[in-house]
C-alpha cells in the first residue's frame, strides 16, 4: 500500500496549535506567512476557523488554513487570502520591455523597466504552504497545494477569479536581498529587516507610498540586482514548480521587496480546475482502464476534506466502498470531485 | 567692464580658419554663423581676432532639442518619522523656441579670457535685450560637462553608456548637433532617481569641464544662472539669462 | 529705493490682529513667524503698519511641498514635416529644501503699495544675500492664481476638480498649508500635456491673482523671475530669486 | 439540408480576385484591411499564396487569406498576418487603473490611464473578416472565423501563441471619430483621414513617434471621448462577438487612432482550440449520439479545407463517406480535426 493512500488534507483546527508552532519554526524568516508566535497563531487559527464556518457573503478579509496529515500526523500546511491587500492595495513591480531605438544610430534596444502597480489588489493569494522535508518528493506537497484550488472552484463566490502567489526572492550568503539593497534602500537607507520592523504590522501598500510611482529602468541597477529580478529563493522551487505546471503566469509580477517572482493566473484556466469533474457516487460502481493518482475531494466548506486515489482516467462514477473513503470519511454528498494529477497535456498535432 | 583696447565687429568668413583651434564654451570649434544668427568677433588692439560669440534667436525649431531637468521628489511618511528628498532627472525639451548662445570661445593665448568674453556678452546682449518684441524669454547656452584627464566622462560612464552600449565619440562627430537628440531615442524617457546613478556620474552633473572656466565666470557677470537643466550626454551645466531679470 | 517716510521693524504678536484683514501675495492672512523665521514689519511716519513679510529658511521640510514644473516636448517626424512643440506639466516637490518669502502683503489702504513692499524685500533680502553659507540657492514666492469675478479658478475647474471632484474650500481652510500635499496625492503623477486642458485652464496657468500685482511687481525690482513652475492647485505662479544672478 | 452543409473555407487562389473586389468595395473605409485597388489587391493574393505555399520556416512576414465559398460562389473573407508590426513596432493603448487616495481628504478614486506599449508586437493578427449580410445570421461567419484559430493550431510554428484582433472604434454622425479628435488629433492638427493619407503606407509606429510616451489621464478627455475607449463600431459587433465567445481579453488593450478595442488571448486557452480534436478516418465509422455542429477542416496547409459537419459530442472516428467529404473534398490524410461550435461551459458546481 502507498503511503500516498495515507495523507488527507482538512481546515486546520485549534488542536493543530502545536503543529502549527512546529511548522513556524520550522520556516526561514520571511518564508513562509505563519508568524513564529503562539498567540498570533492561535489567532490565524480562529480567524481560518470563523472563515470555514461562515455563512454568510465572502468580505475579503477571510484567511483560510489547510494541514496535510498523515495517518493523524500533521506533516504541511497551506492556506488561503480572498482578498489581496485587503482593506488597502496590494502593490507588485510589473516587468515591461519597451523597445528604442534610433535609425540614426543603428541601435534598437530592449529596455526592460519595472512598473509599480496594485494590478494585484484584490486577487486570492495562496499562502503559508509548508511541507516537512521528509515528505517534498512524493505526492504529498501535490495534494497541500492543488487541492487548494479545487476548494476555491467549489466556492468560487468566495474568492477571486484571478489567483496568485508570492514566492521568496534571492539572498545573498549574508542574507542580504541584492533587490532590496539596490532599490528599496534607496528610499529608507536601512536593510528590509529594519524596514519590516519600522513598518510593523502595517500593510506593504504603506511602503509602497515612500517608493518611486516612476518606473525603475533596469540596466542603471547592479548586475547582482538585475540578475535577482523574477528569481526564486530556493526553498520556494517546490511551490513555485507546482503552481507553474498548473499554468501560472510567472513572468509578469515581482515582489517590490526581494524581486522574487509573484505568479498570477486566471482560476478557469488553472490545470486542476480545468480538469477537475464531478464523479457521482454509486455503490458497486467499477471503473474499468489504467489508473491514474487523481485528488479527490469532498463538496463540503466547514467539512471540507481530500486525499488521492488511483481511478481511471475517464472514470465516470465512484463507489463510495472505495478506499480513499477510508480517509475522507463517509461521503457527505451525491458526489465527490476529482481531478487528475499526472494529466499530459492536450496536443494539437 | 568693457576695455580700450579691444575693437568689435561682424563675424568673416576669414574668421573660419582663424577660430578652428579654438574651443567654445561647449568643447567644440566655433562654426560659421547661419543667416538668421548674429555673430560678434572681438579684436585686439593690433586687429587679431581674441574672442567670439553667435546668437540664435530659435533653438530646437529643425532638430529637436534635449536636456535633462533636475527636480525634487520627496517621499514621506509622517507617521513613521520617514522622510526623504531625491533630486530626479527627466528628459525633455524644455528650452525649444528660446534664443540660444553658441560658440563662445575665445583664443589660447587670449590674455585675459574672462574680461574679453565678459566684453563680448556685453555687446551681443545689449541689442538683444532691448528687443523684447523679438528677443524671447530667455537666452540659453550649453556648456561641456565634466571630464576626468582621460577624457572619459563620468556622467556617460554612468547613465548614456547604459542606454547607448557603443563609444558616442564616432556618433557624435558625425551628427554633430543632431547627436543629443539621436541618442535621446535611447534615453529613458520618465523620470529617473539620481540615487539609481553610480557616485561619479552623480558627481559630475551640472558640473563645467575645465576649460569652460572662463566662459562660465563671463557669463556669471552678466546675470546668466544655472537653469537646473544639464545636457543629456555629459551632464554638463545650461545656464541662462532670464530677460525679465534684467529688465527687473 | 527705500523711502525716508518707512520705518522697519521685527514682527510683533501685537501685528497679527492688525494684519488679519489684509491679503499675502498669495490670497491668505499673513500668520505669525515660527522660531527660526524672520519676520519684518514696515510702518508709516505714524508708526502705523504698512506691509509684512517673512522670510523661511526652508521649505517642505515638514509637509512635502508640491508644484508643477511647466517643461515642453517636442514630437517630430522630420520626413513627413510633422514637428509639434507643447508644453507640459509634472507634479513635483522641486523647491524642496529652498528659502522661501511668504506673507507679503501690505494694508489694503497703503497709499503706494509697491514702493512700501520693494522697500521692505530690500531689507528683508540684503542680510539673506550676505549669507552665502546658510542662504541656500533659491528663494521662492508663491503667488496666487488668476480667478474669475465669482471667485472660481478656471485651473482648479480644468485640472484639480476632475481628480478631486468636491469643494475644495473647506478643505483648504482646515488643512491650510497641508491643502496641497493631501491635494497631491490624487493628482496625475506624470507628464501631463497642456493641449489636454481646456482653454480657460490653460489661459489661467501662470497667470497671478489681480490682487498679486504690487507684489509681482515689487519682487520684478528685487530681481525675482518667473520659475517656469505653478502651484498645483489655482495654477497661480512660483518666482524665485536665484542667489547668483544677484552676485554675479 | 442545410445550407450550413454547403459552405467551404479555403485559401484564396488568383480567381478569386473579382470576388475581393467585390468584397473591399463593401466594406466601409478603414473597417475591412482590403485595399479598394486591384493592383493591392492582386498582390495581397499573391503574398497568401506565397505563405501558404511556403516550405520555409515562418519569417513573420506572412499573410494568409481565406475565402468562403458556398457552392462556388465566394460571400466572406477573413485573413491572418502572421506577426504584427513585422519590420516595426505594433502600438496600442493599454487600460490601467491605478487608485489614488488621500486619507486626509477623504478620497479614494480609480484613476483610468491609458499606457502607449508595444505589448502586442509580434503577435498574430487576426485580419479581413468580411461575410456578405445575407450570411451574417447563420454559421457561415462562425466557420469563416474559427477555423482559423485551427489552421495557427496545426501550424503553429508559423505563428506566434498569442493572437490579437483590431476592431473598429466609435465614430460620430459626421464620420469623425471622438477618441481620434480628443487624442491623436492634438498631436497631428489634422482629422484621422488626413493623417493617414499623410503618414501613407508606412506603419503606425511611425505615427505613434509622434505621440506622447506619458499617459493618457482619462479624466481629462471629453465626455465623448471617454465613452468612445474601447467602444466597438456596430459594423464590427459579429467578428467581435464571435472572438469574444472564443475568449478573446477585450479589456486590455485599444487602437491608439480611434479607440476601438484590440482583443487578444494565448492560441491554446481559445475555446475552438482548446475543444479540437483529432478524428481518425475509418470507413464505416459510425457516431452514436445527439448531433451538434463542428467545425471540421483538413491538415493540409497549402490546401487547408474547413466546413461544417453535425456529429455526436464524444465522436471519436469518422467515415470518409461522411457528407463532409463531399465540400472538404477527399481526405487527403488519415484523419480530420474537428472543434464543436456549440459546446457548453465546463462547469464546476
Amino acid at each position: 500500500m502507498s503511503p500516498a493512500h495515507d495523507l488527507l488534507l482538512r481546515p486546520v483546527a485549534p488542536e493543530d496549535l502545536p503543529a502549527l508552532e512546529r511548522i513556524a519554526a520550522a520556516t526561514a524568516d520571511g518564508i513562509s506567512s505563519l508568524p513564529e508566535d503562539r498567540e498570533r497563531l492561535r489567532e490565524r487559527i480562529e480567524r481560518s476557523c470563523q472563515a470555514f464556518a461562515s455563512e454568510d457573503a465572502a468580505s475579503g478579509e477571510e484567511t483560510y488554513l489547510f494541514v496535510l496529515e498523515e495517518r493523524g500526523r500533521v506533516i504541511g500546511s497551506s492556506g488561503i487570502a480572498a482578498s489581496a491587500g485587503f482593506h488597502d492595495r496590494f502593490y507588485s513591480y510589473r516587468n515591461e520591455f519597451v523597445v528604442h531605438a534610433s535609425a540614426a544610430l543603428g541601435v534598437s534596444q530592449r529596455l526592460h523597466t519595472l512598473h509599480l502597480c496594485h494590478d494585484l489588489t484584490g486577487v486570492t493569494l495562496l499562502t503559508s504552504f509548508y511541507i516537512e522535508p521528509a515528505y517534498e518528493a512524493g505526492l504529498a506537497p501535490q495534494l497541500l497545494s492543488r487541492a487548494r484550488l479545487l476548494f476555491i472552484a467549489l466556492f468560487a463566490e468566495r474568492f477571486n477569479s484571478r489567483i496568485a502567489a508570492e514566492h521568496p526572492g534571492l539572498v545573498d550568503a549574508q542574507g542580504h536581498s541584492p533587490f532590496w539593497d539596490a532599490v528599496g534602500r534607496r528610499f529608507f537607507n536601512m536593510d528590509y529587516a529594519q524596514a519590516e520592523k519600522v513598518v510593523g504590522g502595517r500593510s506593504k501598500a504603506f511602503i509602497a507610498d515612500l517608493m518611486p510611482h516612476s518606473p525603475v529602468y533596469v540596466p542603471l541597477l547592479p548586475e547582482a540586482a538585475q540578475f535577482a529580478i523574477g528569481q526564486l529563493h530556493p526553498v520556494g522551487e517546490l511551490p513555485f514548480g507546482i503552481l507553474q505546471d498548473e499554468g501560472f503566469d510567472a513572468d509578469t509580477y515581482i515582489d517590490i521587496f526581494d524581486g522574487g517572482p509573484t505568479v498570477e493566473g486566471r482560476l478557469e484556466l488553472l490545470r486542476s480546475v480545468r480538469q477537475a469533474r464531478r464523479l457521482a457516487l454509486r455503490p458497486g460502481a467499477l471503473g474499468l482502464g489504467q489508473e491514474h493518482w487523481h485528488l479527490v475531494c469532498t463538496e463540503r466548506r466547514r467539512d471540507f476534506r481530500a486525499s488521492l486515489a488511483r481511478l481511471p482516467a475517464g472514470v465516470q462514477e465512484l463507489s463510495p466502498e472505495h478506499r480513499v473513503f477510508e480517509r475522507l470519511g463517509p461521503p457527505p454528498g451525491a458526489s465527490v470531485m476529482v481531478s487528475p494529477l499526472d494529466a499530459v497535456q492536450e496536443e494539437l498535432r | 567692464m568693457s576695455d580700450v583696447r579691444y575693437s568689435l565687429r561682424a563675424w568673416t568668413s576669414a574668421d573660419e580658419a582663424v577660430c578652428a583651434q579654438w574651443r567654445n564654451q561647449a568643447g567644440q570649434p566655433p562654426a560659421a554663423p547661419a543667416p538668421e544668427e548674429q555673430a560678434l568677433v572681438l579684436c585686439d588692439a593690433d586687429g587679431r581676432p581674441q574672442a567670439c560669440a553667435r546668437l540664435r534667436p530659435h533653438l530646437g525649431l529643425d532638430i529637436p532639442r534635449y536636456s535633462f531637468h533636475i527636480g525634487r521628489a520627496v517621499h514621506a511618511a509622517a507617521e513613521l518619522g520617514l522622510y526623504h528628498c531625491q533630486d530626479t532627472l527627466l528628459l525633455g525639451n524644455d528650452h525649444t523656441g528660446e534664443a540660444e548662445l553658441v560658440d563662445l570661445a575665445c583664443a589660447p593665448d587670449c590674455p585675459q579670457p574672462q574680461q574679453a568674453l565678459s566684453a563680448l556678452l556685453e555687446a551681443l546682449l545689449k541689442p538683444w535685450l532691448a528687443d523684447p518684441a523679438n528677443r524671447g524669454r530667455q537666452l540659453v547656452v550649453e556648456l561641456a560637462g565634466w571630464r576626468r584627464a582621460d577624457g572619459r566622462s563620468p556622467f556617460w560612464d554612468g547613465l548614456g553608456r547604459l542606454f547607448y552600449p557603443a563609444d558616442p565619440t564616432p556618433q557624435r562627430a558625425r551628427w554633430g548637433e543632431a547627436w543629443p537628440a539621436h541618442l535621446a531615442a535611447l534615453m529613458p524617457r520618465q523620470t529617473l532617481y539620481l540615487s539609481f546613478l553610480a557616485e561619479p556620474a552623480r558627481q559630475a552633473l551640472g558640473r563645467a569641464h575645465e576649460g569652460a572656466a572662463p566662459a562660465l565666470q563671463a557669463l556669471a557677470t552678466q546675470g546668466f544662472a544655472y537653469s537646473r537643466h544639464v545636457r543629456i550626454d555629459d551632464g554638463g551645466p545650461i545656464w541662462v539669462l532670464q530677460a525679465s531679470t534684467r529688465l527687473g
